[in-house]
């Protein structure tokens, strides 16, 4: 395969054109697979009530806000080092999705949290730092968008996002570093019966997010390259295609 | 691969939890709507900006 | 009648010549307007003393926030300094000159940061204890204070100059900055407070305190180079 | 006797096949020139046709769509320190600290362009450029004039290989004109390059002169 | 081949033609970026969030000290956009042609901080039964917190604009200002503090507020004329 | 038939034993001087001698250390806004907003200046000093000489008797500076009054044409 000639954006206008319908649909089966499992087959835990079924949004989603960043952060350190065009759009085309599965995540930790912890918000480093993460998509958006010539934006932004990579491990660690309300690693379901269905639940569901996001890049990615590449002969040829 | 509930009311009630529950799937269903409704307005600018130069060109 | 230069001299740009160029042309300026240092300094003063205003000022609770709201103090003091730090530079055309100037930019961002800090975050730390003292912090929890500060304050420097550069010439002004850095302060924060607080609690701050350390040794070797390049960006 | 050149390829700024587009406009393409030792190259042409780009992307502050600028044979992308070790360059904005004096914006613009100078030097080149009485106030309180006149002076003590200048000229009365063109004749005379963008009519008396025009 | 104008057409400044144009003009500024409207509330927003990193996160700790530290962050937030007010317009010109035009500095100066009140006090007043949520204040500690700013955020606004424009081609920039603005913020913070608390311990916030409406009226009665005079020794 | 005189004293501008300091320096002193309608006086003299100082001192920005300027006979301390609703000022900064476009800018300028136009008018204007095709780019994105060809459209649309204009031909090419002279001569050719610093040589056809030289 020739990654060169896929990494010119003209080409992969039409490819992502082509693969994006096919990531949503999959996205769509997996997440009715995995809603099936986790709101009608898998039972209710037994300390927490039905309240732990948002762990089938609250886990896929706060891995995706993690997991996008360091995607948008490696296309953000090629943009920087080899200056193709490609990357940078790519990660402009992320950064938005991001932003969403990381308000997902906080909003559904909120709601978990009260009735769990008795209220919706606290102040520890898990939950701060996944807040810090929310500014730093933000940050990335605002970033790349405050100059007349986009280039500029692009490289701006990109740096920004390389800084924020610090965060990340803060967030997946800060469970162990600091005493937090968060609970670590899934304890409370560890040895009951209903593990299997509940971790083949959120696995699908994991996978479902995957799915949506990379189509939603895609989608995005197209509209990024017909707004940057809008003189471009081949996007008159194309004739708005 | 049974399911738990016994009736679709237990369904929604969710064992008194209804509220977190459903405002959490509800979030998460706004939340993809709003963005797949904002992907596809983000498309149709980018083409009206395509036309609109088109035109400009055409005039010059 | 002008003598000109003898033209084709060999000119060398180096690390140091940057960074001593740099520090020496910023001090100088900060020089002229010592009003500056003494500025940032109030303005510490003046935050720290703002919270028992809207707080109340009761004993205990005080010393229970006081480590927060001097670290509170310190980053919003050490964040209001940064628009200017290269906004001027940018705005009359000397970041142009730096640019094409024949030392690596590795060299003057480095040197500039520093002048920052010896503007701004030194003269905190050092006027920490005094602030702690009102809030009736213990003198060993006063001393973590300002050793916390000492190692964090540079840390926040080197991180507002690079958010800083990179808002150069953006749209958005200093709220864009504010929304960069502050998140970005935030670890800072949380491991500066917390190392005063581990102390205050009979617990051990040397976690913190290294914690912090390998902060500052990862910007210091990361962030200079960001900076350069950065600034490189916004005068594109 | 400058003994600048190296390994005896010609001392020549190079530049090939560039273009820059801004916005739906095309400013210039496919421009080719080259500018040697003596050589004074004026950008001419009507208000916003390109020439303070055309320069920018010379001394790389701007990246052009294309082409390629070279200095002494090797191109200035691959290795940009070279060319800016040797290369003198004033925009339309000054580089000046208002708050410094008239001789320590000289001092510092000089040192970091590598070249340090002594207070002797740098006070016979502001007194040149008729500034020994004002020198010591911070620039802020000297006129339009006087402003660019510390540039002059910048100009006299550095000693860069390459001018790239824009629009030099800007309000400095007669006296002041004809001192920029006596320094550009000795620029020139010693084997210096200038490329220098104007409105104004610049006619030195030695080196060789020629006419880039613009759209 | 130009048209002139008719020369000697009768121009007539007046109040209201002064404040429309300073109006119109900077939201039309502000519209073009509205990413800045956006970061005045995020800033906010992250002001609040810090204090509970460096102090901890006790759910009564933090209600109780929850209306001092939104009150903070809105004073912050109001006064990080000051420095940009007038110093864009001074830098480029604008200020002298404003101060020669024939419309009273009154009504610019006036439409200037109301255009600014629009774009950061409006939406910091909206959004902080938001941020007062996250602190668990009591749902009518709320409305008395958003009633208080949204009288106090105005006189902030007046305050601040003074100061900026007495700071004008100052040296020291943005501090001077800070030090200057910071202490006249003190008696708005202490009264819209005042007011939430009293809410929350079960007294009547009406003196407190009833002392901030009298603020506002002295504010917008006799900052606009002294704002004014400022611009124009600053032009000077 | 341009309706201006007021109560039948001529259309005036008189200055009277003007003097400032400037640090040590006395710039100028015991300047008397006066501009009647279709005079244009050209203030002349090297850098740094006070030109920008003196135009200053006219329009009120700066308070001179002695003297009156008065407009109809009338001191203009006493008096500002009637001086000031007649009077447009140019200085060296040009008072326009980056991020505007250049139409935003003009508008916004003249309403300023209480005189609005109608957006066929700006059109126009800026159609006529060559930005009709960049009249809607942010001010940011002209270059130099077309920023100050804003200004030009903006002094073609302002109905001022009295121009002070700091170096207005700086950075326009030679089809601005002709455009500059057009609009002046038709200024003068109404009984307009202009006080103009500058280095360059001004030839309008139309209207007395005076100099004063300082220092
Ligand atoms: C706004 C509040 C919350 C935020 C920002 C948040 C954030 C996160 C993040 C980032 C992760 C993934 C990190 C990892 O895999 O280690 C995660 C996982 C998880 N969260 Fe939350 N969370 C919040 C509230 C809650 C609440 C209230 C609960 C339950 C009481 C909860 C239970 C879990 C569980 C069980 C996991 C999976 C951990 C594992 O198995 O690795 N979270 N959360
Ligand atoms: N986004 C844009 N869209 C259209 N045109 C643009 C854009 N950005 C810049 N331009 C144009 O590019 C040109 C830049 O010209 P430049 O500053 O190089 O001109 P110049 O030759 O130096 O002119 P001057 O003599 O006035 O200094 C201007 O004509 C400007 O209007
Ligand atoms: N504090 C001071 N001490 C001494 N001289 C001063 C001081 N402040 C200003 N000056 C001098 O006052 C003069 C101001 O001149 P002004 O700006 O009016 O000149 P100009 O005639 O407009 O010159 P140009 O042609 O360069 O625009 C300058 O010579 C400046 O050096
Ligand atoms: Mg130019
Ligand atoms: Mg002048």
């Amino acid at each position: 395969m020739n990654w060169f000639y896929f990494s010119s954006p003209s080409t992969f206008y039409t490819l992502a054109g082509r693969l994006a319908p096919w990531f949503f649909i999959l996205a769509a089966a997996l997440a009715a697979w995995g809603l099936y499992l986790g709101l009608l087959v898998a039972p209710t835990d037994a300390q927490q009530g039905a309240v732990y079924r948002v762990i089938f949004i609250h886990v896929p989603t706060a891995w995706m806000s993690m997991f996008l960043y360091f995607v948008m952060a490696c296309y953000c350190g090629l943009t920087l080092v080899f200056n193709t065009r490609l990357s940078a759009m790519m990660a402009r085309a992320i950064a938005p999705t991001g932003a969403m599965f990381t308000f997902i995540a906080l909003w559904t930790g909120a709601f978990w949290g009260r009735p769990t912890w008795g209220t919706y918000w606290v102040w520890d480093a898990r939950l701060t730092s996944e807040l810090v993460l929310l500014f730093l998509y933000s940050g990335y958006i605002a970033l790349s968008n405050a100059f007349e010539d986009p280039r500029r934006g692009d490289r701006a932004a990109a740096l920004l996002a390389l800084i924020g990579v610090v965060n990340l491990p803060i967030i997946y660690f800060s469970v162990q570093w600091w005493n937090t309300l968060h609970q670590g690693s899934s304890v409370s379901f560890k040895g009951t019966s209903m593990h299997v269905t509940m971790l083949t639940g959120m696995l699908v569901m994991s996978a479902a997010a995957w799915m949506y996001a990379i189509g939603a890049t895609l989608v995005r990615v197209r509209s990024v390259i017909l707004e940057r590449e809008r003189r471009a002969q081949w996007v008159r040829d194309a004739g708005a295609a | 691969m049974t399911i738990w509930w016994s009736s679709w009311a237990d369904f929604w009630a969710m064992g008194g939890h209804a509220f977190f529950v459903w405002m959490s799937y509800g979030a998460l269903l706004v939340a993809v709507v709003v963005e797949v409704v904002l992907l596809q307005a983000r498309r149709k600018r980018a083409l009206a900006a395509i036309e609109e130069e088109r035109e400009l060109e055409a005039e010059n | 009648m002008i003598a000109n230069a003898q033209a084709g001299t060999p000119v060398a740009g180096s690390f140091a010549g940057g960074f001593s160029w740099a520090m020496a042309r910023d001090l100088r300026l900060a020089w002229r307007h010592p009003d500056e240092a003494v500025l940032t300094v109030a303005f510490f003063a003046l935050v720290a003393s703002l919270f028992p205003l809207g707080i109340g000022a009761e004993p205990q609770l005080l010393t229970r926030i006081g480590p927060g709201v001097i670290w509170v103090g310190a980053l919003l003091a050490a964040f209001l300094a940064l628009p200017g730090l290269f906004a001027a530079d940018y705005a009359d055309g000397s970041l142009e000159q730096m640019t094409l100037s024949p030392h690596p930019a590795l060299g003057w961002a480095a040197g500039k940061i520093a002048a920052h800090w010896i503007v701004s975050g030194l003269p905190l730390t050092l006027l920490s204890p005094l602030i702690g003292l009102q809030y009736g912090l213990a003198p060993d929890t006063l001393a973590v204070q300002a050793l916390s500060l000492a190692i964090g304050t540079p840390v926040l420097s080197l991180l507002g100059g690079a958010c800083a550069a990179l808002a150069l010439g953006a749209r958005g002004g200093g709220m864009l900055l504010a929304l960069l850095a502050l998140p970005l302060f935030v670890p800072v924060l949380i491991f500066g407070a917390g190392a005063s607080e581990a102390q205050a609690t009979g617990l051990s701050a040397t976690p913190h305190l290294s914690l912090l350390g390998a902060a500052l040794i990862a910007a210091l070797v990361g962030l200079p180079a960001a900076i350069g390049m950065a600034v490189r960006i916004a005068v594109d | 006797m400058t003994g600048k050149h190296r390994s005896g390829e010609p001392d020549v700024l190079q530049v090939r096949d560039l273009a820059c587009r801004r916005g739906p406009a095309l400013l210039f393409s496919k421009l080719d020139f080259e500018v040697a030792g003596g050589e004074l190259l004026c950008v001419r042409g009507p208000n916003g046709c390109g020439k303070t780009t055309l320069l920018r992307c010379v001394t790389g502050l701007t990246r052009p769509d294309e082409g390629i600028v070279s200095w002494h044979g090797e191109s200035s992308r691959v290795d940009p320190e070279r060319m800016r070790a040797a290369m003198a360059y004033a925009g339309h904005l000054p580089g000046l600290k208002d708050d410094l004096s008239a001789e320590e914006n000289l001092e510092f613009s000089l040192r970091l362009r590598g070249a340090p100078t002594t207070a002797e030097q740098r006070r016979d080149a502001l007194a040149a450029v008729g500034l020994d009485k004002r020198r010591r106030l911070p620039a802020r309180r000297l006129s339009a004039g006087q402003r660019r006149r510390i540039g002059l002076a910048r100009l006299a003590l550095d000693p860069a290989d390459l001018w790239v200048l824009d629009e030099p000229l800007t309000a400095l009365d007669d006296a002041g004109q004809a001192l920029f063109v006596e320094l550009l004749d000795r620029h020139l005379a010693r084997a210096g390059l200038a490329l220098v963008a104007t409105h104004h009519r610049l006619a030195p008396t030695s080196g060789v002169v020629r006419e880039l025009r613009l759209a």
